[in-house]
């Protein structure tokens, strides 16, 4: 299945079951969506449920609170993360607070999803992963799905949940073709042991998953042996699945396309000093995307963020700096 | 004019007046803290909208307390909110600038200037495709006329003929500012009239502010999609219990006190001998009775508890799935 | 028409439009990547602004290369920008999207849609206090009408007369979604009319494009505060390279295919006799010329250093103060 | 000097010693600004120079940045920080990105001033304290003024430096007295050893620096010498006065008012277990906001933040766990 297919299922089929589930975003409708996860769905629910919005990404989320307030459940578009800089006011100080101060009395069952990351070539303005702005957010889940699994269930799962969550999506993930896995119990929190390993710990999310697999064949054949620990959901972050993992391992690396300053993976190795501080062998090493704008020429632009080949190497030597 | 209706007009917009004073002295004894806006002067927009407008749903800003009370929220459950008390409308957790009750169709309390105008609108939508034409109201100051988020609002509401009443209380101050020396018009219908049926009242009369409010929701109820209402008022006191407001003349604040909704109202009504003496007298005391009562219900109701802090992020069911 | 004029017109047009065909090749073979965003079809907006507002600040959004052009940037150092070369206008930073150049007071070059706008006002702002009357060209789509930005620019502009012209090129659509879908009228000079002087103009005609922008520099150059036209144009293409332009059909494209600005207006200066064939044919030939050494020129240029991905985060200055 | 009157200070000399300083806002002109830091500017100066500007914080910052372009020094005052994610996009994809994007050609000499932090009872929507959501982004400059000398130098730092400057103030310090030292020699990015001290590192910045040296009264009672370092520059961080300190003290807590989860501490954890693991004698201490929206309560506000009383208990309480 593709990524993109397991998100269209999940609204789909949320839209069939449940009436009160609408999406709107620009490009959603007639269009299809602009990385085609809406496809079909105009035609299937009409201009009613699947809503062209005008370029105006703070009513998009405000709309979508709105709806929310009425008694619908809206998932909002935001064609790309970049844009939801225009949202943020609606989604921090709104969506992530009317619970708190009204008491508990108000309910805003909605989902706002949003492709981002580094994508090929399309420059500073088109090319962030703004994770951390939404993960450090208190009244936020923010889930991020790296895989046609994940995107259905973690999808769905947002959708019925009666609070805000930000669902983060990739762009280079959405023509991948991936396994799909049918579920019987599924937690949207929990984080995925990708691979299981003794030496070694990766944490990582989203598109980086890749990057990370295709360097634990490398670092396979130089004898070590790799966990990888795929986070799903970046707020609540399931520490126990990583406190566990390191309690083996002693030894953690972090693998993220974000700028490394202020990134998820700073949030992530405060949490593992807090609890795991006696049990490791070395500094978690923090493989991140440099701290600049994202470039347009290509090579620039691979040099910014992590790469397979830079995640081997760095990891290399680190771990001879270390003497691990 | 209608005696019933007059008598209602009267009772809530004085019950509105005497319990922001009452509010006004208990911030000053120190009970109540924070940002409290007081809408003293402008009750005639709190009170006539809210009567006209008595289905559907309402959006509203931070100076609301008279808003809510005319919609029905209790006094005392107000009062205990400004006081930061387990009994106030959002348990203590929002204060005077976080009024909800959904019971009451009545959202908030918002403190982002015209931050709840998009969520008003998406509202809006919600209703029109749910097939309820009540609609939605959303009120704001003559300070949100110039953002962003409101523009986008008649942008979108005109586009997609939502049912939903805009209405600006042009006070002609946000703050310290003016609204001549931000905006190309004093006039603030002019920024929606290209957009939808626009116009401009006297926000210090109460029958003309129902009388317009009732005309507005029959136009959204018929389908016919949003309108536009600016009405002009006052605020007598600053904007906030912070700010002494002398940025304006005694004058000019002379000239609005002259037109004061409730002293208006009731000569008024006492010269066309439509409601007697005896009962604003007796209303006069409910009042007095009423806002005691809210005041001391406010002073004697519990603190919340310490683990309420951590209450209320999130719904009971993600709560107890969160990790 | 001025036979000079005319010539320049088309000679720019012709110019713009062979460099984006010649730009939409070298996408296909993997020259260029990234969204490449083609003006084909809107080359008599680009040229006829440019050649009007000929001093003063220009603002655009992602759609500009033929908007450079116009304005005086070398199509050879556009095009080593669109292949990521060390020798683009942006150093390879910045693509497509982004073509800066602050001798030519042209300011990119913005990816968020309307994102120019406030800042093309305050630009205006300080032009004003700077005494230089000849003030600022924004120029935006018809999607750009609908955000928030836009509205607070006209908004402010106008409350304090600022020396800027608003210029929409309406092409109908915004990627996908036709604009009557989400304004409430198509014709966007509605949206202006109640702040500034506005009006609506023909978009594929170069000549009624540059008499428009001559007359709203007159305007604003006398301290008339904004003005706002409203030119209907259209893209051939799809929206970006990455888009089919499938949801408008054929006989659409074909009605403004019809009203091409480039065969019109040699057609009818053919006809009117200002211009005779050679000059064209001598026109299309240097055309050719200067296109082909834009794409030798981009093609033989060095990539930037690895280096450089460091350098540009802040001024020198700053750079060497930070620790 | 009141730390608002430094403030006024910077402004007044700057816009005194260059016409091209200007300062723009909502209520700053005649009003003088809503806490006061602006005042007699506009009588001063006039209203071309003192701006007063619509409720539209996504222009302030839009105009300033156009005005930046056109050779002005703009300071744009977001009346609180909490109205300043309505003006994101312009700070993060237009302010931060303009000269990357443009291989180094745009200047954006732009400073962004912003009250913040949690005041007396304003609730959830005027309680905040964003400032990751800016020291994660590169191409900004993040200073936090926690004192009249910082506040004084490093507001004049940043309005003639040629770059974007996000400049946070504390809403409770402006009227609070403070001494004043004439400095000869000024680096804004240089954190400041506000007490010397051996076996402890206190690592705070804004209004917490107060809390903290109350809570060193205590903590000497109890026998520890506190080093306190005030950060002064959040983005660049001064981690190198942070690692000598801890190759010292060998132990360090953090004492942050926002919250917990992707506050500044984080990132300050990363670091330096980067570069002081093997210093480190025990896990370094967050302490830091709840992860809540600010309640209205006063109770429970001050519940939600630290006080000198409860990083005292917490401190000896992690020391005692840690056996240290
Ligand atoms: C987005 C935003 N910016 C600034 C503020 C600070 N602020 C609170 S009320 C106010 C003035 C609003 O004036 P107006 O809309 O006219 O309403 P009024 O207070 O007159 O009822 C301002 C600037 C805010 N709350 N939200
Ligand atoms: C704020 C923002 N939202 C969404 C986008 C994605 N996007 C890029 S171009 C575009 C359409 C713009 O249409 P229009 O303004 O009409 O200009 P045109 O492309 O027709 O020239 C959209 C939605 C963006 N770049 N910025
Ligand atoms: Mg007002
Ligand atoms: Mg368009």
């Amino acid at each position: 299945m593709l990524y993109r297919e397991a998100l269209n299922k999940a609204i789909d089929e949320s839209m069939a079951a449940d009436e009160s589930v609408v999406i709107l975003g620009e490009d959603v409708g007639r269009y299809g969506g602009s990385y085609r996860v809406s496809e079909g769905l105009f035609s299937k629910y009409g201009e009613k449920r699947v809503i062209d919005t005008p370029i105006a990404e703070l009513s998009i989320v405000g709309n979508a609170i709105g709806m929310a307030i009425a008694g619908l459940r809206p998932i909002a578009e935001i064609m790309t993360v970049n844009f939801s800089l225009l949202a943020m006011d609606q989604i921090i100080n709104h969506a992530a607070k009317f619970r708190y101060m009204s008491g508990g009395k108000m309910t805003i069952p909605l989902t706002i999803r949003m492709p981002g990351g580094v994508s090929r070539q399309l420059a500073a303005q088109h090319s962030e992963n703004y994770e951390t702005l939404y993960s450090s957010i208190p009244g936020l889940i923010v889930l991020a799905a790296s895989n046609a699994t994940y995107a259905y269930y973690g999808l769905k799962s947002a959708i019925f949940l009666n609070d805000p969550v930000v669902f983060l999506e990739h762009e280079l993930l959405y023509p991948m073709e991936m396994e799909f896995k049918e579920l019987k119990n599924f937690d949207p929190f929990k984080a995925e042991i990708v691979k299981e390993g003794k030496d070694l710990t990766i944490i990582t999310y989203l598109k980086m998953r890749y990057d990370v697999l295709e360097a634990e064949k490398e670092l396979r054949k130089a004898g070590i042996d790799v966990e990888i620990i795929d986070l799903n959901s970046l707020r609540p972050l399931d520490i126990e699945t990583i406190a566990n993992s390191i309690k083996k391992t002693k030894k953690c690396v972090i693998v993220e396309e974000d700028h490394k300053t202020g990134g998820m993976g700073a949030e992530i190795v405060a949490q593992i000093q807090e609890k795991c501080f006696y049990d490791l062998d070395a500094p978690v090493l923090r493989i991140a995307g440099e701290d600049v704008p994202i470039p347009y020429n290509r090579k620039l632009e691979l040099l910014s963020i992590p790469t397979p080949d830079k995640i081997v190497k760095k990891i290399l030597k680190w771990k001879a700096e270390n003497g691990i | 004019m209608n005696s019933a209706r007059v008598k209602k007009f009267y009772y809530l917009m004085k019950l509105g007046r005497e319990f922001e004073l009452a509010a006004k002295r208990e911030y000053m004894k120190g009970n109540i803290a924070g940002f409290l806006h007081l809408d003293i002067g402008q009750e005639a927009v709190s009170v006539g909208t809210m009567q006209a407008f008595d289905k559907g749903d309402v959006f509203t800003h931070y100076r609301e307390h008279v808003l809510a009370i005319a919609r029905g929220m209790e006094p005392k459950h107000i009062m205990a909110e400004l006081f930061g008390k387990k009994t106030g409308v959002s348990k203590g957790k929002g204060g005077s600038m976080h009024l909800f009750e959904p019971k009451l169709d009545f959202y908030g309390g918002d403190a982002i200037v015209a931050g709840h105008l998009p969520i008003a609108t998406g509202c809006a939508y919600a209703r029109k495709i749910q097939g309820e034409n009540a609609g939605v109201f959303a009120i704001f100051g003559d300070g949100a006329s110039n953002a962003g988020a409101f523009f986008e609002s008649i942008n979108i509401a005109s586009a997609w003929k939502l049912p939903i009443i805009f209405f600006v209380e042009n006070n002609y101050y946000a703050i310290g500012t003016h609204i001549s020396w931000v905006s190309p018009f004093v006039e603030l219908y002019n920024k929606a009239k290209n957009y939808m049926p626009s116009k401009r009242i006297n926000g210090m009369d109460v029958c003309e502010v129902y009388n317009a409010v009732m005309e507005a929701k029959e136009h959204i109820e018929n389908g016919l999609g949003p309108y536009f209402i600016e009405a002009e008022t006052y605020r007598y006191e600053g904007h906030s219990m912070s700010d002494a407001g002398k940025y304006r003349s005694e004058e000019e604040i002379e000239i609005f006190k002259r037109r004061d909704p409730i002293e208006n109202l009731k000569k008024k009504a006492l010269e066309l001998g439509i409601v007697d003496e005896k009962y604003f007298q007796e209303a006069d005391a409910k009042v007095e009775k009423v806002v005691n009562e809210a005041v001391e219900f406010a002073a004697s109701s519990p603190e919340p508890e310490d683990y309420e802090l951590f209450e209320d992020v999130f719904c009971k069911e993600c709560e107890n799935a969160l990790p």
